[in-house]
């Protein structure tokens, strides 16, 4: 599959919840190899898309299509294993889990899994290097990670179920400035090893910098799509982010 | 807490299989030298909580599903091995695996209704399903005997009971370890901690969460099917009885859940805490069986095997030198 | 958690745990590891009672009514013993079951390997005697039961165990007798049993034996264990409309069944509740709308019986109430046992057992003893029973319990019919 | 047999007035489970208390089991104190908190029940007020038990007005949703959760000498009743009052009308279907959320 491609579709997806519209029909498409910045105001539609994707909520109208193939209503796990990985917002780890069992567990039953467990922990191991995992704190507790350590524990068990995509939910939520352009690196890194990755984010300063292309939400209805510096300028987000004025990237 | 058990160095892992090998190997000779009934007969029946608290294990200490109706498995394995032996004259052995698959059947089956239910939900539903089992053997007369219960042929094998029972106890203990090692216990670890993020990263919860059930609710049955034959006479209220749920659940709490040595010391532990308790006060036992189970959750709430585990850490750090760890 | 906190709190825990242990090992040493006695001072009598859990109220009763023969031969020295040519003492080796089968089989399993007992005595109820019954069989010790009421037991056939208690099958021929001394005889029942072993035989012998003299069955019903409300089932009992209502329930189910019959204002013309009215409570708790109700009991401290009533007089003496069957039946099996021992001359198991099948009408307090063999209703052949047990049919009166039946012991007139509700 | 129109009336009399004794003990479940989050399975022994609070204020000094309702419910409230104390408070922000709880309460019945059944025996006690049951044409209705469900509808009624009009019924609210928050806005949410559940307690206390009544008074005759309260919080909903409300009639009338159309030993087998048909169907009850 050729570079430019379209990797993932989301073709009129609509989610509701009770009397809550929560997506609203939206379209946009993922296309392979780029990185995409989906935003919007709290309460947008976001996460529910994610959740969309993979298949923790089953859409009420729509379709998901990943490599031309429908995916709609599959179970998580097997969505997983055709490719799609993704981090929590709020770092879902296993807890009672050491870090390093944690990214196991997604090298076993993710795409690439295998049974021998010897060869996954080591696959595990250079994950955790990879996403810069400090060495001493593998066997601890994922419980008791600080949040950046969670944060890159989350990547490298995503990483560890070998997606071709990556939907990364806020990486950068809650870091302060340093961390902050360590986790862009990073992401950048996952990128440019190939993978197409969706990343939510809320620190604006940072997706203008990162993402190629941006779809923006605003009460579950996708309002624009398009390169950074035009999102930036556009009238309706200015408005939906409620005068916030986004910066461009001033390079 | 307890780590999974990969992290223990092969050296470690052979020093201790020898050394349960060795500990297997005396439990087996044990009837043969103790010539005492009732020795023989209070560790069978030690071996057998030991067993269904391991057994019980598999299931909610590691996929965190509290099932507090698992002595319907007890049941099914009793009942089964009741029917084949009396209408249909079975061997007893035979029988009860035949009653241990007629439990892992039922799990399976069972399973696909109650694990979609979680939390206290599943807890009661699961005391619920136990309780309609009950029911049934009460109403099906033509099969179970109803209220009169199932009269087996009068046999008092208390040395063919024990070693039943203890090789039960040994396979339920080699299979929870086993599971551990392997994915399966990644995968119920996983399910235990977070289920919709087991599910996000390829963890097919249903299927693992079904298998757990099945594998647990067969060594149950067996249990129960030994029991049956043993007793020679099983009625509702003693094939499904409630407390047995209590003493597996307590059991495996006591010793720690999750844990492979947890539910086995838990259980000799507790059962033999029990033992000594109502010997000495016939009149109180309950009272400090209720005020123990309040105790030990109150103080070590993650079990004595956690505790033994931090015990030995501390000695290392004091200069105790100790051989691996246990 | 600092770290210097959680060492603490971790040495505390682990020396309780190791208390516990140690406790736990050195507890089990100290009870099972006691030098056994020397040799042939007195007369082992071993029985496993329960205690505790769900029989502990009777289990208790009957605990005081062996506890009652063992001082009384103890103080006229014993029983003589042909064998050692003189008198030895007895005394009585018991342990709590729990009410709890599988305890129970350690226990006897303990009593005959351990304690080297001469004879044993049966549990209390169907299930564990069930259980525990093979065990004395296996090892040839004579098993005298005395709370089994089951047919199954004797059905079983076993060559070492005697069934003391009037078997539940043999209750229906007081209850047939009871309809029959009736007048008008009544023409219609309804019968409410408990689903569990015991009362399941008693309901089934007794349905079969009133439909074979002529009376018909218009309500029958089984109920499991755990019902809690029996409103339902007595409103379609009361649209049968019977004359006859007969439960075979326990005491705490008696207690609703009286009050929710009143409730729908059910009366028929007799009530006849298996247990419950039995229970002294019963008549303080009903007062005036007791009167009237039926009840069983196999023994009654009115009885014409040599030794009934100087027991009843030192058992309401010491225990401050009247003695039930829980606490005569193992009496009277001490009683018994005293002869069987006399007349053996000896402790050996078969010599003992010979002579349980020789000894006839032997004088007790639940009347004369006489084991044979005996064919039930149901037609299953039954060894070693007691062919002199009765279940006797009690009628409350007067706020007292008074034998109706058999009539040969009565002393009183039956009302019949039953007065009804007082308001 | 097809039943008349009389009988058909007494038996909807009958399973309402059933129900609302399960409501009674249903409420006072939830009163606990809605701010704590725990299944208090010692619940029907606290109700076994409270009915031999009553039976002795009865047997002793003559006290109708009516007025001595209110010291059954002030001996349970300080019960209730201690397990939230003792065996609720420590436990709080544990992982499985919620099994761990119903764990410990399990082992406070079993404790409560043996050390009543070690003071009092097994022997059967009860209070019989020799009441006639209430008459309306063909159908009579138990005093006993009408007098119970009025208080349980009195007593549901109070707490869900307690719940939505009061300052502490919002300040119980906000516990329940979150405890971090409610403390950021000046509850204290350990004041909070020990006023509910020594409220639920004394609840308990009151159906105990209500159906002091109606059951014999044993020490296990809370056991039964407990489970079965259990059942239809969970049948209901846990935390749901309307869901409590919905459950113990629901299980009321499968109980009566199972019984009488499928015969006694059937009964327990229509209700507890009844649990998991709904729970397959929603697995969070009836009315629950989550």
């Amino acid at each position: 599959m050729a570079l430019g491609e379209v990797h993932l579709r989301i073709e009129n997806v609509t989610k509701r919840f009770g009397g809550l519209v929560a997506l609203k029909d939206v379209s946009f498409a993922l296309n392979k190899g780029e990185l995409l910045g989906l935003i919007g105001p709290n309460g947008s539609g976001k996460t529910t898309l994610i959740n969309v994707i993979t298949g923790i909520y089953r859409p009420d109208g729509g379709r998901v299509l990943l490599n031309g193939g429908e995916i709609t209503g599959l179970k998580p796990y097997k969505i997983c294993r055709m490719g799609i990985g993704r981090t929590y917002q709020i770092p879902r780890l296993f807890s009672a889990m050491t870090a390093l069992d944690n990214v196991v567990v997604g090298a076993i039953f993710g795409k690439g899994r295998k049974a021998d467990l010897g060869e996954m922990r080591r696959k595990a191991a250079e994950l955790l290097d990879f996403v810069d995992f400090p060495k001493l704190r593998r066997e601890e507790l994922a419980g008791k990670l600080t949040l950046m350590e969670s944060k890159k524990l989350e990547l490298a068990r995503a990483l560890a179920t070998d997606p071709e995509i990556l939907l990364a939910d806020e990486p950068l939520g809650g870091l302060n400035p340093v961390e902050i352009d360590e986790a862009v690196e990073l992401i950048r890194k996952i990128r440019d090893s190939g993978k197409t990755v969706l990343i939510i984010e809320h620190v604006m300063r940072a997706i203008m910098k990162l993402a190629e292309r941006i779809v923006v939400l605003s009460h579950g209805a996708k309002i624009a799509e398009g390169e950074p510096r035009e999102i930036a300028n556009d009238e309706k987000v200015i408005e939906a982010y409620l005068g916030e004025r986004i910066y461009a990237p001033s390079q | 807490m307890p780590k999974l058990g990969l992290a223990v160095g092969r050296e470690g892992a052979m020093k201790r299989s020898l050394m349960l090998i060795a500990l297997a190997l005396t439990l087996f000779l044990i009837p043969p030298i103790v010539e005492k009934g009732y020795y023989i007969n209070l560790l069978a029946i030690i071996f057998m909580y030991t067993a269904l608290a391991q057994s019980w294990n598999i299931i909610s200490g590691y996929s965190g599903y509290w099932s507090f109706g698992h002595y319907m498995f007890f049941g099914i394995g009793a009942y089964a091995v009741g029917i084949l032996v009396t209408k249909l004259s079975f061997d007893a052995y035979l029988a009860s695996v035949l009653g241990g698959l007629a439990s892992f059947l039922a799990a399976v089956f069972l399973g696909l209704i109650l694990l979609r239910i979680k939390g206290p939900y599943f807890a009661i539903s699961s005391l619920v399903m136990a309780e309609i089992l009950k029911v049934i053997a009460i109403n099906e007369e033509w099969l179970t005997g109803g209220g009169n219960g199932l009269i087996l042929p009068p046999r008092y094998a208390l040395r063919e009971f024990y070693y039943a029972i203890l090789l039960t106890l040994l396979a339920v203990t080699a299979i929870a370890y086993a599971i551990k090692r392997s994915s399966m216990g990644y995968a119920l670890f996983a399910i235990r901690d977070d289920e919709t993020a087991a599910e996000t990263y390829g963890i097919n919860s249903t299927k693992y969460k079904i298998l757990a059930f099945a594998i647990s609710a067969f060594f149950a049955g067996v249990a129960g099917g030994c029991f049956a034959w043993f007793v020679t006479y099983i009625d509702p209220y003693s094939a499904f009885d409630s407390t047995l749920a209590l003493m597996m659940i307590v059991s495996a709490v006591f010793g720690g859940i999750g844990t492979v040595m947890g539910p086995i010391i838990g259980g000799f532990v507790f059962t033999l805490l029990m033992e000594v308790l109502w010997v000495s006060f016939p009149y109180v036992y309950l009272i400090i069986l209720g005020a123990s189970l309040i105790l030990v959750m109150r103080f070590i709430p993650d079990g004595i095997v956690e505790r033994l585990v931090q015990i030995v850490q501390l000695m290392g750090k004091v200069g105790i030198k100790i051989p691996a760890r246990i | 958690m600092s770290y210097k906190k959680g060492v603490v709190k971790t040495t505390y825990i682990a020396i309780i745990i190791a208390i516990i242990v140690i406790a736990a090992i050195g507890g089990m040493a100290y009870m099972y590891m006691k030098p056994a006695p020397p040799a042939k001072e007195s007369i082992k009598v071993g029985i496993s009672l329960s205690l505790s859990g769900g029989f502990a109220a009777p289990g208790q009763r009957q605990l005081w009514g062996l506890t009652m023969w063992v001082e009384e031969v103890n103080e006229r020295g014993g029983i003589y013993v042909a064998e050692y040519g003189k008198k030895l003492k007895v005394s009585l080796i018991y342990y709590d079951d729990r009410s709890d089968s599988a305890t129970a089989t350690r226990l006897y399993e303990r009593l005959i390997t351990e304690d080297k007992v001469d004879i044993l005595l049966g549990p209390y109820g169907s299930g564990i005697t069930l259980a525990t019954a093979p065990i004395a069989e296996k090892y040839k010790v004579v098993m005298l039961s005395q709370m089994a009421a089951a047919d199954t037991i004797p059905a079983k056939g076993y060559d070492y165990v005697f069934t003391l208690l009037a078997v539940a099958s043999r209750f229906g021929l007081s209850r047939v007798e009871l309809l029959d001394s009736l007048s008008p005889k009544p023409k219609t029942f309804a019968l409410l049993t408990s689903n569990e072993l015991y009362p399941l035989t008693v309901a089934r012998a007794t349905k079969t034996l009133w439909e074979k003299a002529g009376y018909t069955s218009v309500f029958y019903e089984e109920y499991p264990k755990g019902v809690t409300d029996f409103s339902a089932i007595l409103l379609r009992a009361k649209a049968a409309d019977p004359e006859v209502f007969y439960a075979v329930c326990y005491p705490a189910d008696a207690f609703v069944i009286m009050r929710q019959m009143k409730d729908i204002k059910f009366a028929p013309k007799l009530i006849f509740l298996d247990d419950g009215p039995n229970d002294p409570k019963f008549v303080e708790v009903f007062g005036k709308e007791a009167e009237g109700v039926f009840t069983q009991m196999s023994w009654h401290w009115e009885l014409p019986f040599p030794g009934v009533k100087e027991f009843v007089e030192k058992f309401k003496a010491r225990y401050n109430e009247l003695p039930r069957h829980w606490s005569a039946y193992p009496y009277a099996a001490g009683q018994f046992i005293e002869k069987a021992i006399e007349k053996a001359g000896s402790l050996d198991s078969a010599k003992l057992r010979a002579a349980f099948l020789e000894l006839k009408d032997v004088p007790t307090i639940v009347g004369p003893v006489t084991f044979g063999d005996w064919t039930n209703p149901m037609g299953e052949k039954l060894k070693q029973i007691n062919l002199g047990a009765i279940n006797f049919g009690l009628q409350i009166q007067k706020g007292e319990m008074r034998v109706a039946i058999p009539r040969k012991y009565s002393s009183v007139d039956i009302i019949y019919p039953w007065p009804g509700w007082a308001s | 047999m097809i039943p008349s129109a009389d009988t058909i009336l007494q038996l909807i009399v009958q399973a309402l007035l059933l129900g609302s004794i399960y409501v009674l003990m249903a409420v006072g479940l939830n009163v606990i489970y809605g701010v704590v989050k725990a299944i208090n399975w010692a619940h029907g022994a606290f109700v076994m208390l409270g009915a031999y609070a009553a039976y002795w204020l009865y047997e002793l000094y003559g006290i109708s089991p009516y007025a001595s309702a209110v010291f059954s419910a002030i001996a349970l409230a300080a019960i209730g104190a201690f397990t939230h104390e003792l065996l609720m408070k420590p436990f709080f922000g544990m992982r499985y908190f919620r099994a761990i709880t119903l764990v410990v309460t399990y082992g406070l019945a079993i404790l409560l029940i043996n050390i009543t059944r070690y003071m009092w025996t097994d022997v059967l006690r009860g209070v019989n007020l020799g009441v006639p049951p209430a008459t309306i044409g063909a159908i009579s209705i138990s005093r006993p038990f009408l007098y119970g469900g009025l208080v349980a509808i009195a007593l549901s009624i109070l707490f869900y007005l307690m719940l939505k009009r009061t300052q502490i019924g919002r300040a119980a609210r906000a516990v329940s949703e979150s405890r971090k928050h409610a403390m950021l806005v000046g509850i204290n949410p350990n004041v909070m959760s020990r006023f509910m559940v020594i409220s639920g307690a004394a609840m308990a206390g009151v159906t105990g000498s209500l159906i002091s009544t109606i059951f014999a008074v044993t020490p296990e005759m809370g056991s039964v009743l407990g489970i079965k309260a259990i059942t239809i919080v969970i049948l209901g909903g846990l935390g749901s009052y309307a869901g409590a409300l919905i459950g113990g009639l629901m299980i009321g009338f499968a109980e009566a009308s199972g019984t009488y159309f499928l015969g006694a030993r059937y009964q327990p087998l229509l209700y507890f279907l009844t649990l998991l048909i709904v729970l397959s169907i929603k697995p969070t009850g009836i009315a629950g959320e989550e």
